[in-house]
């Protein structure tokens, strides 16, 4: 369909900050009640061009070409003007909810100060329409409430609220639900595609998850170093793929591992009914504390050379089992064992025990010392050890061979590494006292989709050197599904289900592990996207 | 103008003279509002205070004082005899707090003989006593008022005392019942000012009407060349000496103590410390008193001589030694230079700057130090050498002896001899480093009279003073 | 490397090269007074003119900036040599009795009134400068045990923490290894500002007379003895303040400079 | 909320019952006998020992402590053993000279600091951010009691628009004002010159935050982001210091009444300690740390006020 003017024009926009150049002659056209997605891996330029349509971009940042919103050139209009069209005519939502709103003033307020900037109404009036639209958005809390009192999707709805309250032609919305559940992602992102729909309004969606993409756009712009290199409706672009960065990203995304098969083997750890308590706030100054249970009954075993996975929502206490597991800290109830010895042996770590696990955790840049050198940071486990190895340096090269990096590097700084790199380091760090037992905790959830195949891959190919059994935790129900045998379910600090994983996927028994699919974005086929395509 | 406002660098700490050493309890009250039977007079002599007359006792035991008539205190009640009684009896009580007990030692009994007349009887003659009467310490109180003397002081005085805030100044008014010749000014107030810099600025921004004492000599070059101020430098009862402990090796050899005392150069110190305010010394007493004898020349400077005595007494190489000072700028600026006028002769000095309770805890009562400087304000008080428990320790029989007979003697040319003789002895026995008579600088508007230029007894008398215009 | 870090280490630099010439070199011998050359304005043969005892001002600044780099360094010494390790502790004991002993313990040095408290240090041991340095140093532990526990707290967060925990190591090991070394740079910093504190405060406690005794030169007591002569010789109060502020200021310039230059975030984005 | 306040004033009576062992600890070792102090060169020891008895010096020290404490509750802080006068009326005449000059120095330092600090980050990396940076550098490096010095002989002696010092009681409130005003100056401009850079990095801070971007996407100016979003949240760390400050203005004044030889309660202290006058030096340093306790207090509760994320957690 061909209308006379797009919504949003971007010609020609080239962006330098400083001397580095960020955007490249990006175009995009969004129309009215069209929802078009960018994507591209995490530093591609995504939230540059988003900031460049609001006029917010950084200090330092320079633009030329040309940015038409509904008949007005955003980079020749002035500042007042800007403000003018911020909220009224383009509204914006940003990734963090928890940071994205003011914390001393209530919501009511937050939302009703876009009316009253843009309009002269009465306080009440202006207080009353923000009502309206906080119910519109599903949010069913007092108006006086603080950020503070409300989860990751309810300021994500205040957020929203504000973006969208004065009507605007144009929403952009930059990753808004990367920092949400998947159950809480997937309400968030029906409220977007019906608010399109009901108010006629442009959305501009920025996210790096493909299904979502797929899933929701009427028109995807695939960005890569600052440059669009593909820009197509939906079905087209599913089906054709032109370019191959596309076709790399989307066959990462659907990356499926070569699993070696688990043969059966003897049990290694033995977990029965452990029950964690943190002590909650007080409640009244001189009475007893009262207790917060994080783990509750948790009973689940894993063989030698199996591959367990761990799914549930954000705070269901997988990060507690993980510190449970490895003994760092005490359990309230219920017994762990390794090979039949308790992990945990009073205040003293049980260094036999200790050692036939190790850990790797999902932040890449987190997880190691910035002050040392790789070597040291891979040996460190040896410290388990009675004695170190009597030939160190190359320990640590096979260590890093074994994750494909070079001997050489073991003399570098950490930040001299890339993301999918400083896992790598991790994995050579969990290796190097070759354990039984490998926890992954989110370990591949902050990596892009191509870098984290790769690690993928990786875990693949030492399964297949000698037997390693692991526990993999994460929220991607996808990743877990294609890298376990068995998948424990977990909601509130209770499992809830537990099975072979491929039959707790194709049939799941718990209501909850239910909705958790049902949320879960998928991405379509290549088959049934060319048969859509081909039927436009 | 009637009022007058007059710093001082020291406050009160109390308001009872017969109860507290302190000098600013005299300087504030002395005259003003408290009076004795005998008074001290601007030029130091004594002369009759609240007693109109006396009469000796022909073997010198017995005093009679005859009392003015119609004396009040500023309560309203009056004074009589025994008032005198009362307040002689308490200064030389038991459980009397008088800092200046000794004053009172030689009485044996007050007799009140009718309301105007009251006899004291001595165990011994004592040439000194109607002197000691005129002291601070020696006021006559009423024991109604007794009980709050320290915060509301009644004495007969032609000032009245009305208030004082703590910390920054006390105010009088005028007595118009004064039985005396009343005061020209209506009111008075004192102002504490200890920091020099604060001195200088208060005077030089006419805060003040005039500042007795004034604690920074530089600046007085300056107040002299400003037509608004008026400077008078008087002489005080003050001997500033540097003191060394004749107890305490090598001190307690009396070439050392030469050798001490040739290494210093006065001139040196006043110049330096008091930018050139100050009467040098040679001996412990008063130039402008009339039985002075001149000695400096015992102890000129003379570096050379100085370490060859030294030599002589065994310390070739020197020796090492405190010099502990208590706050007051002479000692403090006199201390770092004699410091290094000692080190110039091999003689190391390591200097401590005491606030005044250390110097009394540590040097006057503990008697832990080698050097100290220190400016003996009483009036004649020669007769501190006669005390081997005295801070400087400095044992002497044949001083002692010589005291014993000063103080029996009545006849003043006797007196002077042995008064000359006394001087001498210590002058000879290089007991202390004898450096200058302290100078009190008064700053005052131009206009104001009847301050007193010096002070033989601290006191900032405002009863003669007046503004001429 | 800012502007402000290379104006701070210069003027740093110049009063450390002034402390450091004083031991083999002085123009003057300021232990031998001059008093008829005294208050001398500034000329060639003294550069920064004379005090009230004739003693040249600019060797007495040469050897204050001794003094008062001394103290103020063994205090900031004092403060981290306590604090640090305190802070530590209390990070690895997060919660325990003995974090809340600590920090309640800072709490209270906090609440006293630190110049009083000085005043009646100095009263009581008597007025010198291993008592000026106990008085600032007392009051700079609170300051390093508050900042490396908020420093170490976030770090222990830290997944890094974890593996070493993992690893087996003791709290005590992993607080020497992995906190330590990752809050030096803050600790550099705020032991930059605290020098510059150290040297007012000496300056302050000099000024007073409870710093450093004669024939010890100091600024602080020089700006003293010189508070009566500023109308008649003004150079002898201006050179000395100056002295101060030029070294405090050059202390909080190259403290500020290295903020920002070893944050890592910042530098992060510069490169 | 309630639980919040009673936490805080449980931890604030352990603190003032520590501070107190500390301070009558710390001030009953100081050398010099204050009897001896008073009675000056040529007391006897008679009298002495009858003054000790008179002055309670006798008693074992946890019975003094006791009788100290247990006076203080009852508003008995004791009798100046120099002045001869109740602690607690040597105390109030003073406060009313010390507690206004802390005042008016913090109101001085507020009024410049704010400005200069939310012009300063406003205008980040302008000539005004330089400008002011520079000048509060300055300001940090400058000892108050130089300033003061140079203040008095500029205004005081040279314009004599003010007096050099001393206290005109307040009477008269505008001459007591006026002659507080060199004293407050003194003490305030270093005290703003932290304030400011406190308020600009606070500012600087929020500024980055998520949440002003979202507020100039709903179409605030950078000003009106500024003013109605990040200057309310820079406020908090900005409140602490300016209750340190207030704490620090209170008794931090010893040097600067001294050198305006104003009675307030630092010269009180400091004429104290110089007489060994304990009983009023621990009981002006207990005031004073008390007043540092319920100040950090009333800070917190502060807090509590602009902080709804404090008000709820209680
Ligand atoms: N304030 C800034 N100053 C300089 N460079 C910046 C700034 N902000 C971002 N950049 C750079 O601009 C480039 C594009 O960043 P942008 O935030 O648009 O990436 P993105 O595609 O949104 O990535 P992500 O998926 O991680 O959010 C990156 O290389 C980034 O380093
Ligand atoms: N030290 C602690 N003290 C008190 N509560 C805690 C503590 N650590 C975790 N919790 C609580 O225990 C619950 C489980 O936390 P945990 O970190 O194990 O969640 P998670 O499943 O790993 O979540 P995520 O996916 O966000 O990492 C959460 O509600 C959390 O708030
Ligand atoms: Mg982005
Ligand atoms: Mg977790």
């Amino acid at each position: 369909m061909k209308t006379a003017m797009p919504l949003l024009q971007i010609r020609d926009l080239t962006l330098t900050i400083g001397t580095t150049e960020i955007l490249h002659d990006v175009d995009l056209n969004v129309q009215r009640g069209q929802i078009v997605a960018i994507t591209g891996e995490s530093g591609s330029g995504k939230s540059m061009a988003a900031l460049s349509i609001m006029g917010l971009l950084p200090r330092g940042a320079h633009s030329t070409g040309h940015i038409m919103l509904d008949g007005t050139d955003i980079l020749t209009t002035s500042e007042t003007e800007l403000c003018r069209m911020r909220g009224n005519t383009v509204g914006m939502v940003f990734q963090e909810p928890m940071t994205a709103l003011n914390p001393v003033q209530t919501i009511g307020d937050q939302v009703a100060e876009t009316i009253l900037i843009h309009e002269n109404t009465s306080k009440t009036q202006a207080h009353k329409r923000a009502n309206d639209m906080l119910h519109r958005v599903g949010l069913n809390v007092a108006p006086t409430r603080f950020p503070h009192e409300l989860s990751g999707g309810q300021r994500q709805r205040v957020v929203i609220a504000m973006a969208i309250v004065k009507h605007p032609k144009l929403l952009i919305a930059d990753e808004p639900t990367t920092a949400l559940d998947v159950t809480t992602q997937a309400n968030i992102l029906t409220l977007l595609k019906d608010l399109v729909r009901e108010f006629d309004m442009g959305l501009l969606i920025i996210t790096h998850d493909l299904a979502v993409v797929a899933d929701l756009a009427d028109h995807i712009v695939v960005m890569q170093y600052g440059r669009v290199v593909e820009s197509a409706p939906t079905p087209d672009l599913l089906a054709n793929m032109r370019h191959p960065y596309t076709r790399a990203l989307f066959d990462a995304s659907r990356h499926q591992v070569d699993l070696p098969v688990h043969t059966g083997g003897v049990q290694l750890v033995h977990a029965s009914h452990i029950v964690r308590d943190y002590p909650a706030p007080r409640k009244t100054l001189f009475g007893p504390r009262p207790k917060f249970r994080a783990l509750d009954d948790v009973s689940f075993t894993i063989d030698r050379g199996e591959r367990v996975g761990l799914v549930g929502e954000s705070g269901c206490g997988k990060s507690t089992l993980t510190r449970a597991l490895l003994g760092l800290e005490d359990v309230q109830g219920g017994t762990i064992t390794l090979d039949g010895a308790p992990v945990f042996a009073g205040k003293k770590p049980n260094l036999s025990v200790r050692r036939k696990m190790q850990v790797v955790f999902q932040d890449p840049y987190g997880s190691f010392n910035p002050r040392h050198r790789v070597s040291r940071l891979v040996s460190e486990p040896w410290h388990l050890l009675d004695h170190p190895p009597d030939d160190p340096d190359a320990r640590i090269a096979a260590a890093l061979a074994d994750v494909g990096l070079a001997a050489s590097d073991a003399s570098k700084y950490i930040h001299e590494f890339s993301g999918g790199q400083r896992q790598r380091i991790a994995i050579a760090r969990a290796l190097i006292v070759e354990p039984d037992l490998i926890i992954f905790d989110e370990a591949v959830s902050a990596l892009d989709v191509s870098v984290r195949a790769q690690v993928l891959d990786l875990i693949a190919d030492l399964c297949r050197k000698r037997p390693l059994a692991y526990l993999f935790i994460s929220h991607d129900l996808t990743v877990v599904r294609s890298v376990t045998d068995r998948v424990l379910v977990m909601k509130s600090g209770k499992i809830v289900e537990q099975g072979a994983t491929e039959s707790v996927f194709n049939s799941p028994k718990h209501p909850y592990t239910q909705t958790l699919l049902a949320a879960a974005p998928k991405l379509p086929n290549f088959q049934e996207a060319s048969h859509a395509a081909d039927a436009v | 103008q009637t009022d007058i406002t007059v710093a001082i660098q020291l406050e009160p700490p109390n308001l009872d003279p017969t109860g507290g050493a302190a000098q600013a309890i005299d300087s504030v009250l002395y005259s003003n509002v408290f009076e004795g039977l005998t008074r001290f007079m601007a030029d130091g002599s004594v002369v009759a205070g609240l007693a109109e007359s006396w009469e000796i006792s022909d073997d010198g035991l017995t005093y009679t004082f005859m009392l003015h008539d119609g004396v009040t205190f500023h309560d309203g009640t009056t004074m009589d005899a025994e008032d005198v009684k009362f307040s002689l009896d308490r200064a030389r009580a038991e459980d009397s707090i008088n800092a200046q007990k000794g004053l009172f030692a030689d009485i044996a009994d007050v007799m009140v003989i009718d309301p105007l007349s009251v006899a004291v009887t001595l165990t011994q003659p004592n040439g000194m006593f109607l002197f000691n009467m005129a002291w601070g310490d020696a006021v006559i109180v009423a024991p109604e008022s007794i009980e709050n003397i320290a915060s509301n002081p009644i004495g007969t005085g032609a000032f009245a005392f009305t208030d004082w805030v703590q910390g920054d100044r006390l105010e009088l008014t005028r007595n118009d019942t004064y039985w005396g010749q009343p005061a020209a000014l209506e009111a008075a107030t004192f102002r504490f000012i200890s920091d020099p810099t604060a001195a200088f600025a208060a005077v030089m921004a006419e805060d003040v009407d005039a500042f007795v004492g004034f604690p920074a000599p530089e600046n007085l070059p300056q107040f002299e060349a400003d037509p608004r101020f008026q400077v008078l430098v008087g002489n005080t009862e003050g001997e500033t000496i540097l003191s060394m402990n004749n107890k305490m090796p090598p001190f307690d050899n009396v070439l050392v103590r030469q050798a001490v005392s040739l290494a210093i150069d006065r001139q040196a110190i006043i110049d330096g410390a008091m930018f050139g305010y100050g009467t040098p010394i040679g001996t412990h007493f008063a130039p402008h008193n009339p039985d002075y004898v001149d000695l400096i020349a015992n102890s000129t400077y003379n570096p050379e001589r100085a370490r060859e005595l030294l030599t002589e007494a065994g310390f070739a190489d020197g020796f090492a030694t405190t010099l502990k000072l208590p706050p007051p700028s002479y000692a403090r600026r006199g201390g770092e230079i004699i410091a290094s006028q000692l080190r110039a002769v091999g003689i190391t000095a390591e200097i401590s700057n005491l606030e005044w309770a250390q110097w009394i805890e540590e040097v006057f009562t503990g008697k832990d130090f080698g050097l100290s400087i220190v400016s003996h304000t009483e009036p004649m008080d020669i007769g501190i050498y006669a005390n081997p428990e005295y801070y400087f320790q400095y044992d002497n029989a044949e001083f002692q002896a010589l005291m014993v007979t000063l103080n029996a003697t009545t006849d003043p040319a006797t007196r002077s001899d042995l008064l000359a003789k006394a001087q001498t002895t210590i002058s000879e026995d290089y007991v202390n480093g004898y450096l200058f008579q302290l100078a009190v600088p008064t700053v005052a508007k131009a206009g104001l009279n009847g301050l007193w230029l010096d002070q033989p007894t601290a006191a900032v008398d405002l009863t003669g003073v007046t503004w001429s215009q | 490397m800012s502007r402000s870090i290379l104006i701070g280490a210069s003027l740093t630099l110049v009063f450390l090269g002034l402390a450091a010439l004083s031991f083999i070199y002085t123009p003057y011998d300021i232990l031998s007074f001059d008093i008829p050359n005294k208050l001398l304005r500034p000329s060639v043969t003294n550069w920064l003119g004379t005090d009230h005892f004739g003693r040249d001002i600019l060797s007495m600044i040469m050897l204050g900036a001794r003094t008062s780099i001394a103290v103020a360094v063994l205090a900031v010494g004092i403060g981290i040599c306590v604090g640090v390790p305190l802070g530590l502790l209390a990070a690895a004991r997060r919660g325990s009795l003995l974090d809340e002993l600590i920090m309640r313990g800072n709490d209270l040095v906090f609440a006293f009134p630190s110049l009083v408290i000085a005043i009646l240090i100095t009263a009581i041991f008597g007025p010198s400068a291993i008592n000026a340095i106990i008085a600032i140093g007392i009051f700079n532990i609170p300051v390093f045990a508050r900042l490396s526990r908020g420093a170490a707290l976030p770090i222990w967060e830290r997944d890094f923490i974890l593996s070493a925990r993992v690893a087996g190591k003791s709290s005590l090991r992993i607080s020497i290894e992995h906190i330590l070394p990752n809050i030096t740079n803050l600790m550099i910093v705020q032991g930059t500002i605290q020098f510059s504190l150290g040297i007012l405060a000496e300056a302050a406690l000099s000024y007073i007379g409870l710093g450093a005794q004669p024939p010890t030169a100091s600024w602080g007591r020089m700006l003293a003895d010189a508070q009566t002569l500023t109308s008649i010789a003004p150079h002898t109060a201006l050179i000395p303040g100056m002295a101060i502020v030029l070294m405090v200021l050059g202390l909080n310039l190259l403290g500020d400079g290295l903020r920002d230059w070893l944050d890592p975030r910042i530098r992060v984005a510069r490169s | 909320m309630i639980r919040y306040i009673a936490s805080r004033l449980l931890s604030l009576t352990l603190s003032l019952i520590a501070a107190s062992i500390v301070i009558f600890a710390v001030i009953e070792v100081i050398p010099g006998d204050p009897a001896s102090f008073m009675l000056g060169v040529n007391a006897r020891a008679d009298t002495l020992a009858a003054l000790r008895e008179q002055m309670g010096l006798n008693d074992p020290l946890p019975l003094r402590y006791f009788n100290w404490v247990t006076g203080m509750l009852t508003g008995d802080f004791g009798t100046s053993w120099t002045y001869k006068t109740p602690v607690a009326d040597l105390v109030n005449d003073r406060i009313w000279v010390s507690l206004p000059l802390a005042i008016y120095a913090l109101f001085i330092s507020t009024i410049i600091a704010f400005p200069a600090g939310i012009i300063a980050a406003s205008r980040r990396g302008g000539m005004g951010d330089v400008s002011i940076m520079g000048a509060t550098q300055l300001g940090v490096a400058i000892p108050n009691f130089w300033f003061a010095m140079i203040l008095v002989l500029i205004f005081a002696i040279k314009l004599r628009w003010f007096s050099a010092g001393g206290f005109p009681g307040w009477d008269n409130p505008f001459l007591a004002l006026k002659s507080l005003t060199l004293p407050a100056v003194a003490l305030a401009l270093p005290q703003a010159a932290i304030l400011a850079r406190i308020m600009r990095s606070s500012l600087l801070d929020n500024l980055g935050e998520d949440y002003i971007r979202t507020a100039r996407a709903k179409g605030l100016t950078r000003r009106q982001a500024l003013w109605r979003h990040a200057v309310r949240n820079a406020l908090i760390p900005v409140l602490t210091i300016i209750g340190l400050q207030f704490s620090f203005l209170l008794a931090g004044g010893i040097i600067i009444e001294q050198i305006f030889f104003l009675p307030g309660l630092g010269r009180l202290i400091f004429q104290s300690i110089s007489a060994r006058d304990l009983i009023v030096v621990e009981s002006v340093v207990m005031l004073l740390v008390f007043v540092v306790i319920v100040v950090n207090f009333a800070v917190d509760l502060a807090y509590a006020a602009v902080d709804p994320r404090l008000r709820s957690r209680a």
